[in-house]
């Protein structure tokens, strides 16, 4: 254990907690805006595995990342319309309908990376940006402030949804629609646009999710993202539909993990339980489930497809 | 090998497989061993079949449509094999990788020595360690990645290193891989190793960070500059020979292992990478050894 | 000219002819009522007029111009402003947000709630509208929610009012101060629409009056030439009685007993506390108060659903206090809970179904294990027959029946096999005139019977009509229990705001 | 009225069937895009389709035998939904089932296939049962919502798996090859699931489930335990009222939902041709995807029991049939499983249709027979009984 509490090890641990929660925390804070406008989709992986490969094929043929970035946003935004049309429009089981997104995507960007593709060949991932004067904070520079551009942007993402939702119209709307639509309705509020708008916003947060992880990683392959589609959508329950609380869940869910593994690396996990110690999360999910839904209310209108009238 | 062994016209190989052809690993290794059979079979695929009733259902069916030699490569598929290739006696099938052939005259089976290979890697990279820590990334503790990740950390213990090695326990985690790695270059690690599809996580840490890497199963040399060697199988080997049997009218009950000894292993070094003469000459003596004997893997 | 005037409105629904070829209008200043049963279509005409639904046929007049009004978007943009059945608020939102909500902000994409808050307080000091806008509004009280509505119509600047029901949920002083409110709403030239089941308010509020039945309009009066019993007449179509005849009865031992019974409710705060009451056999007590004041929470406890925290309950001399909600039933509870579909009733069963609800574990319709349908049927017809429920068939789901019958069936479930004690909730809320005379001779006859009736209305003339004693409930305690005999609504309406009736 | 009324009812009928059958073929139309794509012939393609899931005496028992755990699941799922319970977690319940199942024949000793058969279907039931009965219980007595808290027993589901199997119930002879594939060895003849018809490959599996779904039928229209389930799942609030202990009649939905999966799972490894439980590492490798793809199935099957069982037939029969397209025209198996997810589009966006198309059957029924006093009891009332 001793090995553990070394400064090394530890600022590692965290500083990679940190970059391992970054997709979940994007993916977390698009499915957060879906499910308080009160639609859940549960096809995120799917538009994850889509955004991951659109992101790693554009930076494969462009050398830009930026790029890339781009595209899995783009990607992001049609399935959000498509999914919306599904949900909202169709007024599809949303519980359902998300596991075909998610199988769909899983097959199509395998699919169009053995078509397009082939061969795992490596990109250019983000270039590393050390914040001046705050890289040389003792500890906290190396575990912070020395990231890649990305994990800024998805951490400035949590104060900007906070202002969003709490402090503009469009989340006033949001907050209403989840709860009320009826209500909403009743003073002229359009509960489709207000959901296509949290949908659109949800599949562009996960599209980008999907690039920034398959760019992270510097490859495709299969099933990149291993379900993290699925775990980013449990830590909006866990982060009880708040952007704070979807980031504190992202961030606990990449210590646990880093920690698991380190733990692992340095023997302190013998092997033979690495299985059971693979749980972890999702046991931990299942516990911070029961306090949160103990605790918080779901959005009112969450899984219910509006129709005015009955 | 016997180079003049080629298939004969319309001769049909099915290859059932767990992982993507092009998965730079396990999968990828017998699908680019049967495209370079002499006398250009046809070669089918059936590939990301882990599940194993999956597997079995196009085991099936390959034998039902008459395809002239069935592949199963991957070792979670013995239990349907051995129903299927006693319900299809005329037909060939190779098992792998394993040993074991039911004791059916239809079946072949084989496996690779990845040991070997991992044991040279390993001595190579104790010679190149600086920090004189190594890490290794496995998958589940299994088969082959087992056998490979043994060989590698025998190797690297003779050289007297320090080895950690952990298994992720998922064959597609990619960004797990890649925390692995990155808690191995939290201790100081510059050289690593690892095994199946989802390492590619890894040698990404490893190009970023600067630690040298190793492969296995195929060459890995494209994923970078850090890649210093790999341990490549050629399942040729195993398939002309089984090809001028079953030209022969045999049809099984043979079982193989490739190895350095026959040729079936063989380390590719990375042209990008620029390996010292010494450690080369040290890789080549370790295989000598291994091939006559005097150097024990285990 | 009328502000405006709808010409032969004609909307369906699959089934339903809800508003057959109705003319309507209203004048600026005025309180143009509507009224009508259960069903008659008066809230499809509003949310016609409102745009929430399209009318099949007719036309929408305003200020004499032809309109078209597709959205409630359209009708706000014409300064017409609804007042919804059922409150149509965002319980986890503020006051200001929720009068906000919709509107666009002085700061463009964001909010402005601050701006909304003063202009909220200014037109609750001018209209007696009080409220503090920064509260959210689950824990307003139901008047306060009231207000909310009125006000978020006024900051629409609504000239053209809509009050679908208002009064249902109010005390007799809150209605006082609600018509204070709408008067000084017609006097800036407001025009008021208002509809109610309350006959007496009916007439004290308006200045014309348009009855409708089925759809069609059937009558208009003005207050000055009718009175209750010729506006029922027209609203049923027959001549009613208002209040049933009730013979003497011997009341007997007590068969329900409460004893200083605590309760909390769903936001953990006390509900009922220090409540002693008794009801006998063969009486009808009847529970009158404010909703809100612990009513609920009173009846669910004597039911077993909420945990009593102190004190007893017992049926018939056995203790119940905690116990299961079959267990109580057992003993000889009946409950006739107060949201008709949502809680007494399962929508998409069947007719059959829904009588089951209890039942259906008893041997009576069971043969090894398995549902005997021939003794349902016989069981269920028996008493559809009995409690002339009107219903096409035994399988047509209930959704599909009138409120009426909905309630008819629910009491017919209850009352079967002859309850100890009966607790009924707004048995006639939302019941129209002819089904609630109905439900009322039904509760009497069982009073005869020897059971334990125990009445919670919010409706004064219900309980007054019904009981043989009333007990005010408020704040989660007995104010007193009056005899409707000798006790006023003035005294009654006191107790029921927490004065005491010394 | 009557004589128009019949003749449309039998017409909106009639659609309300087709509509996921046309769900089915939109799906396989842009599967025909797909193909061509890959330079295949979408012809050849839906033959080989057609051909390996219901071709021959061979592709129909295969497509049994694929069919067998999709009408357990699908069952299970239809039980937890009318109860309004949203079981996303098939897969960790069929795992849970078959590991339980196999202990159960690793640890007793070599006994008659009387015995032994029982024993393990019963706790196939009974591990599924636990895994139903966690997020049925978290779900009713502490507002836990079941389809994140399935999800991620799931990912628990998995790892004890590949624990068990790693570890302790490994096959000893894999220690001693030092293989260590996670496996357990051949388990006991006496509970492979006995052959009918002297086949060498269908077993009792697909019978059973169908036994399954004709119970699940009995108990959801016919008894009072099915009844309470239905008015749970209708109305909790009236069903509280009316005395219906809610909270243990939405875990018992879930629990015997679960339970439904875990025969899914016992099958699995008994009906299997290796007789024996392996893990690849992920779910899916044992389950095939069951635990999701039984859900479509009950859809599929209007969240009926009975009308589940062809369903399940059907979309097993294009799961076989996938592998021997694949087969046939040499496409990734990825096109399958994107294919597999369009199909579950489809039917789930059109169900809304389909449902209002038998709601106008349903009120056209009300209206016709309004007048008539006294009409029969269907047995299946509220059940929508004889919908698709
Ligand atoms: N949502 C609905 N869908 C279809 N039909 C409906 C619906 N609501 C009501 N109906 C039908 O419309 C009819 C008229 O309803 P209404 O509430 O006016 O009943 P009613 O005939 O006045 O009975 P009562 O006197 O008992 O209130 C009902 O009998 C019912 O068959
Ligand atoms: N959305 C709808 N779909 C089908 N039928 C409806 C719908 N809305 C109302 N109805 C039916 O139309 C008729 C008129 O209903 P409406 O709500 O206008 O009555 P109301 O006079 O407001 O009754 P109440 O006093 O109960 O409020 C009823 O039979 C009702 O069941
Ligand atoms: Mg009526
Ligand atoms: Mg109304």
């Amino acid at each position: 254990m001793s090995e553990f509490f070394t400064e090394a090890v530890l600022i590692a641990t965290i500083a990679s907690g940190i970059r391992f929660g970054v997709p979940l925390l994007l993916a977390g804070l698009g499915e957060a805006y879906g499910q308080r406008s009160g639609v859940l989709n549960l096809g995120v992986d799917g538009v994850m595995l889509l955004g991951a490969f659109g992101g790693y094929y554009t930076v494969l043929k462009s050398d830009n990342v930026w790029l890339g970035i781009a595209v899995g946003l783009a990607i992001g935004l049609v399935l959000g319309v498509i999914s919306a049309f599904i949900t909202v429009t169709l007024k599809a089981e949303q519980g359902i309908s998300g596991i075909g997104i998610f199988l769909f995507g899983l097959g199509m960007s395998d699919l169009l990376f053995q078509r397009l593709v082939g061969t795992p060949r490596p990109i250019d991932t983000f270039p590393r940006l050390e914040i001046p004067l705050l890289r040389d904070i003792p500890w906290i520079g190396e575990m912070l402030f020395r990231q890649n551009v990305v994990v800024y942007l998805a951490f400035l993402a949590i104060p900007l949804s906070m202002f969003v939702v709490n402090r503009t119209t469009f989340g006033m709307k949001i907050r209403a629609v989840g709860e009320n639509p009826e209500a909403a309705d009743s003073l002229g509020v359009s509960v489709a646009k207000v959901r296509y708008g949290t949908m659109l916003i949800g599949g562009t947060l996960a599209g980008v999710a999907g690039a920034a992880l398959a760019i992270d990683l510097g490859i495709f392959q299969q099933n990149i993202t291993n379900a993290q589609g699925f775990i980013a959508i449990a830590l909006v329950y866990f982060g009880a539909w708040r952007p704070f609380g979807v980031m504190l869940g992202a961030l606990l869910y990449g210590f646990v993990n880093a920690t698991v593994i380190q733990w692992k690396t340095l023997g302190i996990i013998p092997d033979s339980w690495s299985d059971i110690a693979a749980m972890a999360p999702a046991v931990i999910t299942i516990l911070a489930l029961v306090v949160v839904a103990t605790r918080f209310r779901a959005p009112s209108a969450l899984t219910k497809p509006f129709e005015r009238g009955e | 090998g016997d180079d003049s062994v080629s298939a004969p016209e319309g001769f049909q190989i099915g290859i059932v497989a767990p992982s993507a052809t092009n998965d730079l690993a396990f999968t990828q290794s017998i699908v680019d061993a049967a495209n370079v059979l002499a006398g250009d079979p046809e070669i089918l695929i059936s590939d990301g079949l882990f599940n194993i009733d999956d597997a079995g259902s196009a085991i099936r069916g390959y034998a039902a449509d008459g395809v002239d030699l069935v592949i199963a490569h991957g070792s979670q598929y013995g239990g349907p094999l051995q129903e299927i290739a006693q319900d299809f006696p005329d037909t060939a099938f190779a098992w792998g990788t394993t040993n074991d052939t039911f004791g059916l005259s239809n079946v072949y089976a084989y496996e690779a020595a990845s040991d070997e290979g991992g044991y040279v890697m390993g001595v190579m990279a104790a010679a190149l360690t600086e920090t004189n820590n190594i890490g290794i990334v496995g998958p589940i503790e299994t088969g082959d990645a087992k056998l490979y990740v043994d060989g590698f950390e025998a190797g690297a213990l003779s050289g007297g290193a320090n080895v950690s090695k952990v298994y992720t326990g998922s064959f597609s985690d990619v960004a797990l891989a890649k925390q692995a790695a990155e808690a191995f270059a939290s201790q100081d690690v510059d050289v690593m190793s690892g095994t199946a599809q989802m390492v590619v996580g890894a040698v990404g840490v490893a190009d970023t960070e600067g630690i040298l890497w190793f492969g296995t199963q195929s060459n890995q040399a494209e994923l970078g500059d850090i890649v210093v060697a790999s341990q490549v199988y050629k399942w040729e080997v195993v398939l002309e020979d089984i090809l001028s049997n079953i030209q022969d009218g045999v049809l099984g009950g043979q079982s193989y292992e490739i190895n350095f000894e026959n040729d079936g292993i063989v380390l590719e070094y990375n042209d990008a990478y620029d390996l010292p003469g010494d450690v080369e000459s040290l890789a080549e003596e370790t295989i000598d050894g291994i091939k006559d004997g005097s150097i024990s893997t285990g | 000219m009328p502000m405006m005037e709808m010409r032969g409105i004609t909307k369906r629904f699959p089934g339903v002819l809800a508003n057959d070829n109705v003319d309507f209008d209203v004048q600026a200043g005025e309180v143009h009522t509507l009224l009508g049963e259960n069903g008659a279509g008066k809230s499809t005409l509003m949310k016609i007029l409102y745009g929430l639904y399209q009318a099949d046929e007719g036309e929408i007049l305003l200020n004499g111009d032809p309109t078209v009004i597709d959205s409630p978007t359209t009708a706000i943009s014409h300064n017409i402003g609804m007042i919804h059945q059922h409150f149509m608020l965002v319980e986890t939102l503020t006051v200001a947000e929720n009068v906000a909500l919709g509107l666009p902000s002085s700061r463009g994409a964001l909010t402005d709630l601050d701006v909304v808050s003063d202009h909220i307080v200014e037109l609750g000091s001018q209209y007696g509208l009080e409220l503090d806008p920064a509260a959210l509004v689950w824990q307003l009280a139901v008047g306060q929610k009231q207000r909310v509505e009125i006000i978020k119509a006024l900051y629409r600047e609504a000239r053209l009012l809509i009050l679908d029901e208002p009064t249902a949920v109010l005390t007799p002083q809150e209605v006082d101060q609600l018509f204070e409110t709408l008067r000084q709403l017609t006097t800036d030239g407001r025009g008021l629409i208002f509809i109610s089941h309350k006959l007496h308010e009916v007439l004290a509020l308006s200045n014309r009056i348009t009855v409708l039945r089925q759809g069609r309009v059937t009558g208009q009066a003005t207050p000055a030439e009718a009175t209750r019993e010729s506006l029922a007449e027209m609203m049923v179509g027959r001549e009613v009685k208002l209040a049933p005849d009730k013979p003497a009865v011997q009341v007997a031992e007590p068969a329900l007993e409460i004893r200083d019974l605590e309760v909390y409710g769903d936001r953990g705060i006390v509900a009922v506390e220090h409540f002693d009451l008794e009801v006998r056999a063969g009486e009808i007590l009847g529970i009158a108060g404010v909703s809100g004041n612990g009513q609920r929470e009173l009846a669910e406890s004597i039911a077993g659903l909420r945990e009593v925290t102190k004190g007893s309950i017992s049926i018939a001399g056995t203790d119940v206090t905690n116990h299961r909600p079959i267990e109580i039933r057992d003993v000889g509870l009946a409950y006739v809970p107060e949201g008709r579909l949502k809680d007494g009733s399962i929508a998409d069963f069947t007719v059959s179904e829904n009588i089951l609800l209890v039942d259906h574990r008893d041997d009576r319709f069971l043969n090894r294990g398995l549902f005997d349908f021939g003794a349902i049927r016989e069981h269920c017809q028996g008493l559809v027959d009995d409690f002339a429920v009107k219903t096409p068939t035994l399988e047509t789901p209930v959704r599909s029946l009138s409120g009426g019958n909905i309630q008819k069936l629910i009491l017919a479930r209850e009352l079967e096999g002859t309850p100890t004690v009966l607790l009924a909730s707004q048995p006639t809320r939302g019941v129209d005139i002819g089904a609630a005379e109905y439900i009322h001779e039904r509760l009497v006859a069982q009073r005869e019977r020897g059971t334990a009736i125990l009445v919670i209305s919010e409706d004064l003339d219900e309980v007054f009509g019904l009981s043989d004693r009333i007990a005010v409930m408020y704040e989660g305690r007995v104010m007193g229990i009056v005899d409707p005999a000798t006790a006023t609504r003035e005294e009654v309406g006191l107790m029921m705001a927490g004065v005491s009736p010394d | 009225m009557t004589q128009a009324g019949a003749s449309l009812r039998v017409s909106s009928k009639y659609l309300a069937y087709l509509v996921p059958l046309g769900a089915v073929g939109f799906a396989l139309l842009i599967g025909a895009i797909m193909l061509l794509a890959f330079d295949a012939s979408p012809i050849e393609g839906f033959r080989a389709l057609f051909r390996g899931a219901f071709g021959s005496t061979d592709a129909l028992i295969e497509t049994a035998i694929k069919a067998t755990p999709l009408l357990f699941v699908g069952v299970g799922i239809t039980i937890a939904f009318r109860a309004n319970v949203i079981n996303i977690g098939g897969e960790g319940q069929i795992v849970a089932g078959g590991l339980l199942s196999t202990m159960t024949a690793l640890w007793l000793p070599d006994l008659s296939a009387w015995i032994m058969l029982p024993a393990i279907l019963i706790m196939g039931f009974v591990g599924g049962a636990i895994w139903g009965f966690i997020p049925g219980y978290l779900k009713a007595y502490f507002g836990v919502n079941e389809i994140l808290s399935t999800i991620m027993l799931n990912v628990v589901a998995v790892q004890l798996m590949n624990y068990l199997l790693r570890q302790p119930l490994i096959d000893p002879a894999e220690i001693e090859r030092g293989t260590r594939i996670p496996q357990t060895e051949r388990l006991q003849e006496g509970a492979d699931l006995p052959l009918l018809f002297g086949s060498d490959r269908l077993h009792i599996g697909p019978l059973l489930a169908v036994l399954a779904a004709i119970a699940a039928y009995i108990l959801l229209w016919r008894t009072p335990l099915g009844y309470r389930l239905r008015a749970v799942g209708q109305n909790p609030d009236a069903a509280r009222y009316a005395g219906i202990p809610v909270k243990r009649t939405i875990t018992l939905a879930l629990t015997l939902s679960g339970a439904l999966c875990g025969l899914a799972g016992a099958v699995l490894v008994f009906g299997s041709e290796g007789h024996r439980m392996v893990t690849d590492g992920s779910t899916a490798g044992f389950t095939g995807s069951a635990g999701f793809n039984g859900i479509v199935a009950a859809l599929f099957g209007g969240l009926h029991p009975i009308f589940t069982i062809p369903a399940s037939f059907l979309f097993g029969g294009l799961l076989v049939g996938g592998i021997s397209l694949q087969r046939a025209v040499q496409v990734p198996s990825a096109l399958i499983l994107a294919l597999n997810g369009l199909v579950v589009i489809f039917v789930v966006s059109t169900d809304r249709y389909r449902q209002r198309l038998r709601d106008q059957d349903a009120r056209r029924d009300a209206l016709a027979s309004a007048g008539a006093s006294s009409v029969p009891l269907a047995a299946d009332r509220g059940g929508g009984g004889e919908e698709p």
